[in-house]
Formats: C-alpha cells, structure tokens, sequence
C-alpha cells in the first residue's frame, strides 16, 4: 500500500496545497476574531435590543452551510456586483465573517464571565472604560474564552476544506488533483487526513489541558 | 466634604433612595446601618458615580459628581471604595493589584508605583504576600489588599461596603483592625457595615437606613443608646 | 469590450477543466497540459497576450465565467440550446463521440445493459444530462453524479458503479493507463456527438467572432490537426461541419 | 445599481423540487442524529468500561471525528469503504458520514455531561439492587441527555448543515444536491442558492425553536 | 444479622479500616459516632458492597457479602442506604424516584409500585408531594423521600450515613423524626450521626470510630455517662 508513485515533485505540491489551508485558516481567524471581538463587545455594550440586527446577521452566518455562503458570496459579488475579485479573496472575506459569527458569541460569553464587581472595583479605582476593558476584563475574559476560541479556529481550518468551490486550491482539492493523476486514493487521502489530524488533535489536546488548568484557580 | 442633597434613585419602578440628606466632613467616620435592601450600597455607587441618580445632588468637595462636564475617572481618584467581595483582580499578584491604578491613571513611573504598592500593603499587614496572587489568599487578606489598593490612589475619602460579611467569623476581626487604624490616622470614611460593635467604637455618628429613607442619624452613644425611630428599634433588637 | 479590455490588460485567463485527460491534465510537476490547455495558449497567442489556466471543474465553469473569473472557457463545453441562453457559444472546436464503459466481469454486451443497472457520470457534462434522461426513461436502476472524472472512474473501478458514459477519448486515455483496474470499454454510446464550443459572455459578439475566426484558422492551418496527433494520438480529428446545415 | 438581470421566476419554479430536497436533508439529518445518539452512547460506555481495547477504540473513532474535515469523513466513508468492496449509496454514505462525525462530538459532550454529575447517583442507584447496566441507564443517562440538550441541539444543526457536503459523494436528491444539479442546467446561481440559503435558514430555526419549546417539556425539574 | 469480621480496607497507601468487628442483631439500633475520616462512611460503603475490603469478611444474614458468588444487586435489597446528599435523582418526580426500583429490580407492575411507593411516602410524611420534582423540595424533604425511595424494597436493614449534615438546621428535626419513626417500628438501623442528642436517645449501642479502629462501643448511657477511651472523651469534650 505504501508503495507510491508519489515523487518530490507532488510532496511540493502537496505541502502548497496544506500551505494554502494554513494560510487561508491564519488570515480568517486573524481577521474573524478582530471582527469577533467588536461585534462581541458591541453585543455585549448596547444590550440584546439595538444588538438585535448584528445578532441576526451573526445569526444567519451560522444557519447557512458554508459551501452554500461561498457560492453565493462569490456569485453575488462578480456576478451581480460585477467586481473582479479572486476565489482566494472571497473565500477569506467569507471565512472571516463565518469566524467573526462564533467568535462574537465566545467574546460575548467570556465577558460576561466576568464578575460585574470586579469591573466595578476597576473603574471605581479611575479606570476609564478602556483601561478597564484591556487591564482587567480582557485578561479574565480570555481564559474562559481562549478553550473555545481554540476550537473554532481548528473548525475553521477544517471547514477551509470547503472553499475549492470558489478555485482555491487547497490541501484536499490538491490531493484530489493528484488522485486524479496518480490514481491511488486511499492512500493519498490518509495523508491528507494525517495532515489535518496532526495539526488539530495536539493544538485540540492543548486547548483542553488549558480548560482544566485554568478551571482549577 | 461630601454633601448628599435630597437624591432620589430608582431601579425600573423601584425606588431605592427616597430623596437622601447627608453631609459628611473632612476626617469624619460615618457608619450607615439598616436592614437589607435599604439602599446602602446604591447610596455609596452613587457617591462615586458607578451609579447615575434621577434627582437631587451629590458634591463631593464642591464637585458635582453627576454633572455632565466632571471627569468621573479623576474624581473617583480621590474616593476609594472596597466592596463586599470580588475585589481582588485574580490574575495580577497582590502587588500588581496595587501597582495597576498608580501606574494607569495617574501614570505614575513603575519603580515609584512599586514603592507605594508596597508602603500601602505594609501599612495593611500584607508586606509579606506581593508577589502572590489573591487566590491563594484568606479573604481576610483579599480585603486588606482592596483596601491598599485604594489608599495607593491617595484618597480623600474611603467607603466600605460591608467589608467582612462575606469572611469567616474569625477573619473579620483582621479586617476591622485594618478600618480601626485608618479610622485613627484620620482618614475620611464611610462605613456600611452590620457590626454593632464596631460602629459604636469607631463612628462619629451613625446613620440608620430603611426602605430608602435615612430614618434617624446621631452619635452612636445616642443612636445606640436611646433609639429614635421605632423601626431603629426593632433593628436593634434583633440584632443584639 | 471584453476583446479589447483582454488586449490592454496582456492575460487571457482559460477556464480548463484538468481531470479530463486528454484535454486537460496535468503533467508530473502538477503543471496544466493537453488539448485544451494548448487551444488556450494558440488563443492567447493570436491576441498577442499571455495566458492564464486557470483550473475548473465541469460543474463550475460555467460560474466562474458568469463571475468574471477568467474571461474565455475552453473546456470542453457541449453546446446545448438551454446553456446558449446564458452564455455565448462559438463554432464547435472539437467533436466527441461517448463511450459505455463497465466492469470487467459484469455481463454487459452493448450500450442497452446499462439498463437497471447503477450508472454515473460527471456532474453537469453532456453526457451526463444523456445519461440521467435515459434512467429517467428507463424506470430502472440509479443515476449518481460524482463531482469530478476522477471520481466516476475510481467508482467504477471500485464496483461502486457499474457502467458510466465518457467520451471515447477520456474512456481509451483512462483504460490504456492501467491504473483503474478491471474497466473496459463495451459500445459506443447511440448519442448525437457531441460538439463542443469555446464559451464567453453571452452578449460579447467581438469575442465571439475573433473566437470563430481563430478556430476556423486553427483547422485551416492544420494546428487542429497537429495537436489531435499530439495528445489523441491515431486516427482523424472529428470533422466539425456537418452536411445538409446552411451556413 | 445591478447590470444583474436577476431572474427570480425561473428559480423560484423549482422551488417544489427544492422542497423535496429539504425534506430529504432533514430526513438524512435526524436520522444521522439518531444513529450518532446511540452510537455516542456506545461510546460513553465504551469509554468507561475500563476495557483498554473498547475505549480505544472510542477514543480513535472521537478523535478522529473532531479533528479531520467532514467532508474528508464522508469521501472515506463512500470512497475509502468502496476500496474494501463495501458499496455504499450516495444516501447510505452521506448519512454514515455524517452520522460518524456526529458520534465522535456527542460522545465528547456525553463524557462532560458524565462528570457534572455527582457518582453518588450512580450509587444509590447501586445500592437500590440495580445493576451497573440498570443504573446507566434509568439514573445516570437521563440527566447525561439533559445536560447535553443543547450541545445535542447544536450538533443538529450541524448535521442539517453537513448535508451539504454530499455531493462529493453523488449524492443528488438533497436540497444541496437538488440546487447544484438545477444550477448545472440553468446556471441562475445566485438566484438559486439564494433560495436554498433561506430554505437552510428556516430549517435550522424551525429546529432550534422546537428544541426550545421541546427542552421546556421534557426538563420539567 | 450483620456480622462484620476483622475487616481491612486501604485506599491506596492509606489504611481506612484496620481490622472492624461488629455484630448487629435484628432489630437493634446502632449509632456510630467518630471524627471526620474516621471511616465511618467507609465501612457502609463496604456493608453493602458498594466497596471491595481487603480481607476479612461481612456476613449480612449469613450470606457473604464479598464472596465472588454472592449476588450483590440481590443482596442490597435487602439493605437499604441513605447518603449524606446528592441522595435524590432530580430527573424524576418524588414518586418516581420511589417506583422505580421496585419497578426496574423487582419487575412489580406499574400499578403495584406505586401503591408502594404512595404508602412509603405516606409514612415519611411527603403524600402531598407525590408529582414533585426533588429540586422544587428542601433538604429535609429529599432525605425523607430518601428514606421511602430505600423502605420501598422493603428491606431489613438501613443504613444512614449523615443523612442530616447537609441540612440547615431547622430542616435536621424532621429527618431525625423519621428516623425515630423508623427505629420505634423495629427496623433494624445503623446510622452514623453527628447528633450526640439524637444517638443516645435512639440507639440501642453507641460504636466509637478514631481513625480506623472502633475504639469503644457500648449502649449510650455507658458511652456518654463514662467514655474510657481517651480519644472519646476527648471527641465528646469537643462536641459538647
Ligand atoms: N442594578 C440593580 N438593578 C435593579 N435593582 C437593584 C440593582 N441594585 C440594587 N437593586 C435593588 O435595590 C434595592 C436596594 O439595594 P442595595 O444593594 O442598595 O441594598 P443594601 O441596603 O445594600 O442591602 P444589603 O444589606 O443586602 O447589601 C434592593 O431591593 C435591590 O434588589
Ligand atoms: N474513594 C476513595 N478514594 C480514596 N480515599 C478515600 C475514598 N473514600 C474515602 N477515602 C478516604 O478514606 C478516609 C475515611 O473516609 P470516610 O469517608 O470513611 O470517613 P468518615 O468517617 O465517613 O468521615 P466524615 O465524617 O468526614 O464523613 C478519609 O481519609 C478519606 O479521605
Ligand atoms: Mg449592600
Ligand atoms: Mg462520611
């Protein structure tokens, strides 16, 4: 089973494709959690009311399949908008959003993790909102948050598997591609669940060993 | 000097402070007393802004606290606050804890941040514990870092909020001493507080809450001695 | 227009589907060969522009050249009535005839076994919408679409399917390779054959016509018969007129 | 605003065949539920029996579940099987699929659900005269469901939204497979995902919503 | 009877049982009283066969509770047990709870059951609780309900351990008024208890545990009215 006609040549073209999940993943996570954080911190500032249309949006990011929001992101920004944009573009603009839908829920939750009094105790030392904000709720919030943000960000990367529909090669459409060539799908495909496996389960493993320890104080 | 003028206060149709009077002066300790849900601790929020008010006035040295052009982060400087529980931030050591607002608001350099941290946890009997974390602490100990991390801001005013009813009977005494002591040194202090004993030693008057309204307010030799409000009363009894 | 904003920008970018050997694959470094792929760089030579292939699968190319993402298509595209509604068809630049091909071991004598029987094809492509018409038809058996060639024959091979529809040249390409095993080629399939055009934007008649043009000139030449040779091999290229049409 | 002609009548015309589409969905997704339930639960036990080799077992089947892609779990299940000579249908593949990865995160989720509640349950149920099986079962997994109500929900959810990924496999009669292969012919592909976008929509809400109304009749303490 | 002979039982390093003999007839009441970690708790535990011991052996009506060939889901029907807390299953109603052992390990048909379990909660006071979830009740009602869920299987033998520890105060009474219930009726009881009032008016005797070892036993007049071992008078001085 392991002998291959897999050469040099495809190992590189391979490790592109990974290169090209890893990319994609780091620039929607990047982005997705700035977003997250604002449209965390928003939600959780003006109250459930005027947050309502944000929490809608947010919502339908998560209710739709993402293979369904990439064709249509990109079929409504070059086809009904007319902009040239590249499939790489729109599959980090949309993964970022679907990122920002989670992590806005995570940021939320990990806010309101943390004790009001405490917050109080801040402030009531003339610490301005922002000063408290990074000083004391940033810091609290992010140990309860940082577990699940973990996880996303893994999910992500899984569901970047996804975004070949809009011609962006990445690692699986790449082992596909030389499935078609090689013809010996099995065996490629375990090395791209390998792939996959050995990034997500020590960093899932890690996320979970932070959850414990920081449950523990 | 704090004044308190005729300030009303209401949480959505319940009205908690139904229109309060109160002056406290320079280097006076005042203990406000009254059974729960009176409004004592949204009086004390409010002196300090964490609360707005709906009407009346709260001028802490001439400054109105709730109008619009004060700088609430600078005035909340002068009045230092502890609370009930919850105070220490659990992830700066205890003396980061005291270093934060030194450094922060009033930009204070680190190496002189330190110093002060650490005169204050001294002065509280903590100079052994700096670079622990609060967790690891009584809670005893936590209230003690509170308050020196309210007194490294160099307040004018200082009030607690039931400081010790969250600690075992055995650690509220370390607590109260800390109050004691400041109490002697001079500083300006309100106290809500449920120990009899304490208010009686310490206070130069009392003040009683109840449904909102300050009910009667004296020396403690008189409030306690020779009750007024019929209410106070029945306060009194049941907690003796 | 499209004509000249392709000139002024200097790339011409093809949609090619490369799971289509031979007229779309790709080489041992992973790079675009085959017919296609050669049409395209002829194209984009004659316009005095660089080429740009980029990959498709056969349900997507259409989409991404509606979006905008590549500015011509060639890949194969059967030219039906239904799609010449959307998109702008030239003369056909290749004809192809289709192929049955089963499992070695299945007892299927001509194209009428498929009957009953599991049959697939790539999602979206002419024979595909031939084959779905039959089953329908038919009443009996199962129609799957798989997304790419690739995957029909692996299912094929595997005993997933048990006779797809492909063209004759993909069909004799993937039994000469060996490397799905037990597949044959068992008839011609009874269907009209089927030409294939180059695609753009439906109201781009400049393009269109400088299409025209340059696959009249490429059989003129004798390139289509030369790049037939290269990557078909024996034989003759189709004829692309057909008798009896006034043109 | 647009040069797009949007041609909503067309689409909207396939509407019915969409809709079967979506039944077909939600059929795959509460089967896949149902299966990934038990097969979860299997797991849980496996992963408590103390016997290395069942909680290995389940601890490959987890992990490997949560931290490879979907749509690479459901290309094994139909490709991967058929390199052994098990065939599997579009439908039967899908399903497995999905059902596989809804096991491995439920059974994650049964695990902290397990540790919420108190082994003192577990042994007054013991010392009732119930056997280890009886109290698993009429003690302890009743509150275990409870607990995991709404991860349970969420992981619906994904199973509606999981469907989706089936045509890597063939698999046409979903509303995914039903919305592509219309796409194929008529290429309206905004107009049609569109329309799939807020089928999926209500779908998901209609369940979160009835999860809601059914977690507030079920969970009565 | 429940014989218990020399019985050991480690956990790990720590020797939690060293060597327990005891006897309890029918009918008789036995309170056990010790400091915490004694392995008061410990030793039910085993009664029971909830734990494993080490060596030696306990005999519940002549049948061996540890020896591979004992049916023990058998055996604890005999024997019933009520824990400190956490005793109540939340998911099911007060009489659920009750039926559902009789139902599940008896096989009584529905309709039998809970006639069973409606006379059991009866006589523990709670027949107007019957559709209750537990969470809805106090503590106090949840040891009671407890105490029918185990009497519903109609055993010969109850164990209690602790069952008011967790209680607040005012609830402690109408447990141990249960218990007094139980025990005027002939159950045949060991209870471990930290209510000395309690033990000497109920039991027939009184064991002493100190760390491992049943330092004393006698019926309580003597244990109370002349502690000899000096552990003992120690634990009474303090709980005095
Ligand atoms: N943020 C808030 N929103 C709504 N109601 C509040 C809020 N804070 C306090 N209350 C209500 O206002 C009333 C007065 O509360 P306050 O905390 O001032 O009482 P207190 O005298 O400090 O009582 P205690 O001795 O229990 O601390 C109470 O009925 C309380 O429930
Ligand atoms: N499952 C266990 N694993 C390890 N050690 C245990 C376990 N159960 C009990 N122990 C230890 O055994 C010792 C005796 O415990 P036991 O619960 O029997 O004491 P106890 O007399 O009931 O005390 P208490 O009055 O506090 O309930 C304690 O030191 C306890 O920590
Ligand atoms: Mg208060
Ligand atoms: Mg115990």
């Amino acid at each position: 089973m392991f002998d291959t006609a897999l050469n040099a040549n495809d190992l590189i073209f391979l490790a592109k494709g990974a290169g090209m999940t890893l990319v994609v993943t780091a620039i929607s996570v990047f982005f997705g959690t700035v977003l997250g954080i604002v449209f965390g911190v928003f939600r959780y500032q003006v109250g459930p009311w005027w947050a309502a249309p944000l929490t809608f949006v947010l919502d339908v990011f998560r209710s739709i399949p993402l293979l369904i929001q990439l064709v249509l992101a990109n079929a409504f920004v070059t086809t009904v908008l007319g902009i040239r944009i590249s499939g790489f573009t729109v599959a980090c603009g949309v993964l970022s959003l679907y990122t920002a839908a989670y992590c806005a829920e995570i940021v939320r939750g990990g806010i309101e993790s943390v004790p009001l009094t405490l917050r109080r105790a801040a402030r009531s030392l003339g610490l301005s909102w922002r000063q408290d904000m990074t000083n004391i709720v940033m810091p609290l919030a992010t140990r309860v948050a940082l577990p699940s943000w973990i996880g996303l960000a893994l999910g992500v990367m899984k569901d970047s598997a996804l975004v070949y529909i809009v011609q962006v090669v990445e690692l699986l459409k790449s082992t596909q591609i030389l499935i078609t060539r090689l013809q010996e799908p099995l065996f490629l495909l375990m090395v791209c669940g390998a792939f996959y496996f050995l990034i997500s389960f020590p960093i899932a493993r890690f996320g979970g060993y932070l959850e414990k320890r920081w449950s523990h104080d | 000097m704090i004044e308190i003028q005729n300030v009303r206060k209401s949480f959505g149709s319940l009205e908690v402070l139904k229109g309060i009077d109160l002056t406290v002066a320079k280097g006076e300790v005042l203990t406000i007393i009254g059974g729960s849900g009176s409004g004592k601790s949204t009086l004390l929020t409010c002196i300090n802004g964490l609360e707005p008010i709906d009407s009346g006035k709260i001028l802490v040295d001439g400054t109105e606290v709730h109008a619009k052009a004060t700088d609430l982060n600078k005035l909340r400087q002068k009045i230092g606050i502890v609370f009930q529980q919850w105070n220490a931030f659990p992830h700066l050591t205890v003396l980061e804890n005291v270093m934060l607002a030194p450094r922060k608001v009033l930009g204070i350099p680190k190496a002189r941040a330190e110093e002060i941290a650490v005169k204050q946890l001294t002065h509280v009997g903590l100079a052994d514990k700096l670079g622990v974390y609060p967790t690891r602490m009584s809670g005893g100990q936590q209230q003690r870092m509170a308050i020196a991390r309210a007194l490294a801001m160099s307040p004018d005013y200082m009030l607690f909020d039931e400081v010790t009813s969250a600690l075992d009977p055995q650690l509220v005494g370390e607590v109260l001493d800390t109050l004691r002591m400041l109490a002697s040194e001079g500083m300006t202090m309100i106290c809500v507080t449920h120990e009899m004993k304490f208010a009686r030693e310490v206070s130069d008057r009392v003040a009683f809450f109840h449904k909102g309204v300050m009910a009667e307010i004296a020396p403690p030799a008189e409030l306690f001695g020779a009750p007024k409000d019929p209410e106070l009363q029945k306060f009194l009894a049941a907690t003796h | 227009d499209k004509l000249d904003d392709i000139i002024a920008a200097g790339t011409l970018r093809c949609a090619v589907v490369l799971d289509f050997p031979p007229m779309g694959s790709r080489d041992a470094n992973n790079n675009p060969q085959g017919f296609d792929v050669d049409y395209c760089n002829d194209l984009a030579k004659s316009l005095g522009v660089t080429a740009e292939v980029v990959e498709t699968t056969f349900p997507e190319r259409i989409p991404a050249l509606m979006s905008g993402s590549v500015d011509v298509a060639v890949a194969s595209t059967s030219d039906t009535l239904e799609r010449a509604k959307t998109v702008g068809f030239s003369i056909p630049y290749y004809a192809f005839e289709n192929a049955v091909v089963s499992r070695e071991g299945l007892d299927m004598a001509n194209w009428e076994g498929m009957k009953g029987k599991t049959v697939g094809a790539t999602a979206g492509t002419y024979e595909a919408i031939w084959l779905e018409g039959k089953v329908k038809e038919w009443g009996a058996g199962e129609f799957r679409p798989y997304q790419n060639q690739a995957d029909v024959f692996l299912a094929l091979s595997q005993g997933q399917l048990d006779a797809t529809v492909s063209t004759v040249e993909v069909a004799e390409a993937n039994v000469k390779s060996g490397n799905f095993k037990g597949i044959k080629i068992v008839d011609k399939a009874p269907m009209v054959p089927d030409y294939v055009a180059l695609i753009t934007l439906r109201e781009e008649y400049g393009l269109i016509n400088y299409m025209n043009l340059f696959i009249n000139q490429q059989v003129r030449t004798g390139r289509y018969a030369e790049l037939y040779k290269k990557w078909v091999g024996e034989g003759e290229p189709a004829n692309l007129t057909i008798q009896g049409v006034y043109r | 605003m647009f040069n797009y002609n949007f041609r909503w009548n067309q689409a909207l015309n396939s509407l019915p065949q969409m809709l079967e589409g979506a039944l077909v969905t939600i059929e795959i997704a509460l089967l896949s539920m149902l299966i990934g339930i038990a097969v979860a639960i299997l797991l849980t036990v496996f992963r408590l029996s103390g016997n290395r080799i069942l909680s290995a077992i389940a601890t490959t089947w987890v992990e490997i579940a949560r931290n490879t892609p979907a749509l690479f779990q459901i290309y094994m299940v139909h490709f991967g099987l058929g390199g052994f000579g098990i065939h599997l249908s579009p439908f039967l593949s899908l399903l497995i699929g999905i059902a596989f990865n809804n096991a491995g995160y439920l059974a994650e989720n049964f695990r902290g659900a397990l540790k919420a509640i108190p082994d003192t349950q577990a042994r007054a149920a013991r010392s009732l005269g119930m056997s280890a099986g009886k109290a698993f079962r009429h003690v302890v997994m009743p509150q275990m469901l409870r607990i995991s109500f709404l991860p349970m929900t969420n992981q619906m959810v994904w199973a509606i939204l999981m469907t989706s990924l089936g045509a890597v496999v063939a698999m046409n009669t979903d509303l995914y497979g039903v919305t592509s292969e219309l796409n194929a012919r008529t290429f309206r592909t905004f107009e049609l995902f569109a329309i799939a976008a807020v089928i999926f929509y209500v779908i998901t809400k209609a369940i979160t919503l009835s999860a809601r109304v059914l977690a507030a009749r079920l969970f009565r303490y």
